[in-house]
């Protein structure tokens, strides 16, 4: 197993109620199966499911994209900075 | 000689002399600058009213999109020389400036109005910073609608 | 509401920052500036160095040219709120601040960059400000190359 | 007659040595009329006749623009703002 950190901002992180969760994944994990996972953890993510924003390594990440080893991954909602 | 590339997250208040200062070099004859404020009155969509709002980034990958962005405006218009980009985060109110994109180049008709404009309308879409609108009917997170390519 | 129309034609330091606090409404959320600079190193045209600019101007009718040509901005692109024309005068050395074009409006979908644009191509046809330029090589005026219509 | 001030800017000024003139001239004149007059007084004038730009009251004239008495006048080359 790959224990990860995971920031959370905006919607994500008042949902939450915090600003950091830690998340076992299995070793070969990808977005899609971090997704799945944190909607099973935390159901009150469900309805945001597809509009969650994942960056792996402060880059924006597809379903597909693996999640390495050690990665930083943060959740967000679509920006609106500005 | 290298072209200069400001790039700042503050919960300060916004200078523009200053940033205009830092990327005026001796060629540059001309500069285009976008400053968005907060909106206390909207009319546009569904019409409300702004208290404040409140402004969070994801500071390195914010920095690191809007260095990007700069990087994406220099190979658009070769032409600009200076560039500077400076997201305020933390509680703003109305009429304050609360972003600040700044292209600098020899002359003004080689592209920095829509260098600003591009450096503006890209901010919005891949820079990770959110507002939380405060109103006097409650709060929310506004939502941007642009979905990032993978690496993008 | 009255949209405000700042005209100014100055000796002092140009501040852009309260320019555009003067030019913002409870309504404003975009503002597109213009500013030149001195450029001490020219490269277009013939290739020249600048030890300075010498700016001068008939005041009155400056004033009512800048005035004009907010007034026309207006006409073309009805969404800008507030519009603010500075040109600063006097001896001004490279890398100066010499004018300021500020235009704001509630969204910067509605015209504020090109509203700044025509602002400065305007200014720079039928405002009467001329500049006498200073290089090692010697001093000579400016001259434009717009005639302006009996009126216009 | 109708004795007019003239104000003189940027080379017009270098070139006559002074901020202002005073011209005599016919009660009908017109902005050629002017133009000639100030030729045939300051022969130094004749090579930028063309390029001369003339201001009755603050707005720009053509040379059929009639000078009404009293009027303010200035001339000036292209102008070379911003």
């Amino acid at each position: 197993m790959n224990r990860i950190q995971i920031l959370l901002f905006a919607t994500l992180r008042d949902t939450l109620g915090t600003r950091r969760l830690q998340l076992d994944l299995p070793a070969e994990a990808t977005v899609a199966g971090l997704k799945d996972l944190l909607v099973a953890t935390y159901p009150q993510l469900s309805p945001s499911r597809n509009s969650i924003m994942v960056a792996v390594n402060q880059e924006y990440a597809g379903d597909d994209s693996p999640i390495p080893s050690g990665a930083e991954i943060a959740l967000f909602p679509p920006v609106s900075g500005g | 000689m290298e072209f200069p590339t400001v790039i700042s997250i503050t919960e300060d208040v916004l200078d523009l002399d200053a940033l205009l200062a830092q990327v005026t070099l001796d060629s540059t004859g001309a500069a285009a600058v976008f400053t968005g404020m907060v909106r206390k009155v909207t009319a546009r969509g569904e019409a409300h009213e702004t208290l404040y709002l409140e402004y969070e980034a994801y500071q390195p990958m914010a920095e690191a999109k809007m260095r990007q962005v700069a990087d994406e405006i220099r190979s658009r218009w070769p032409a600009v020389e200076g560039i500077g980009i400076v997201q305020r985060v933390g509680r703003l109110h109305p009429q304050t400036p609360t972003v600040l994109i700044a292209c600098t180049a020899a002359h003004r008709d080689t592209g920095v109005f829509e260098a600003a404009r591009y450096g503006i309308d890209r901010l919005k879409e891949i820079v990770p910073v959110w507002k939380k609108e405060v109103s006097p009917q409650g709060e929310f997170w506004v939502e941007g609608d642009y979905i990032p390519k993978p690496g993008e």
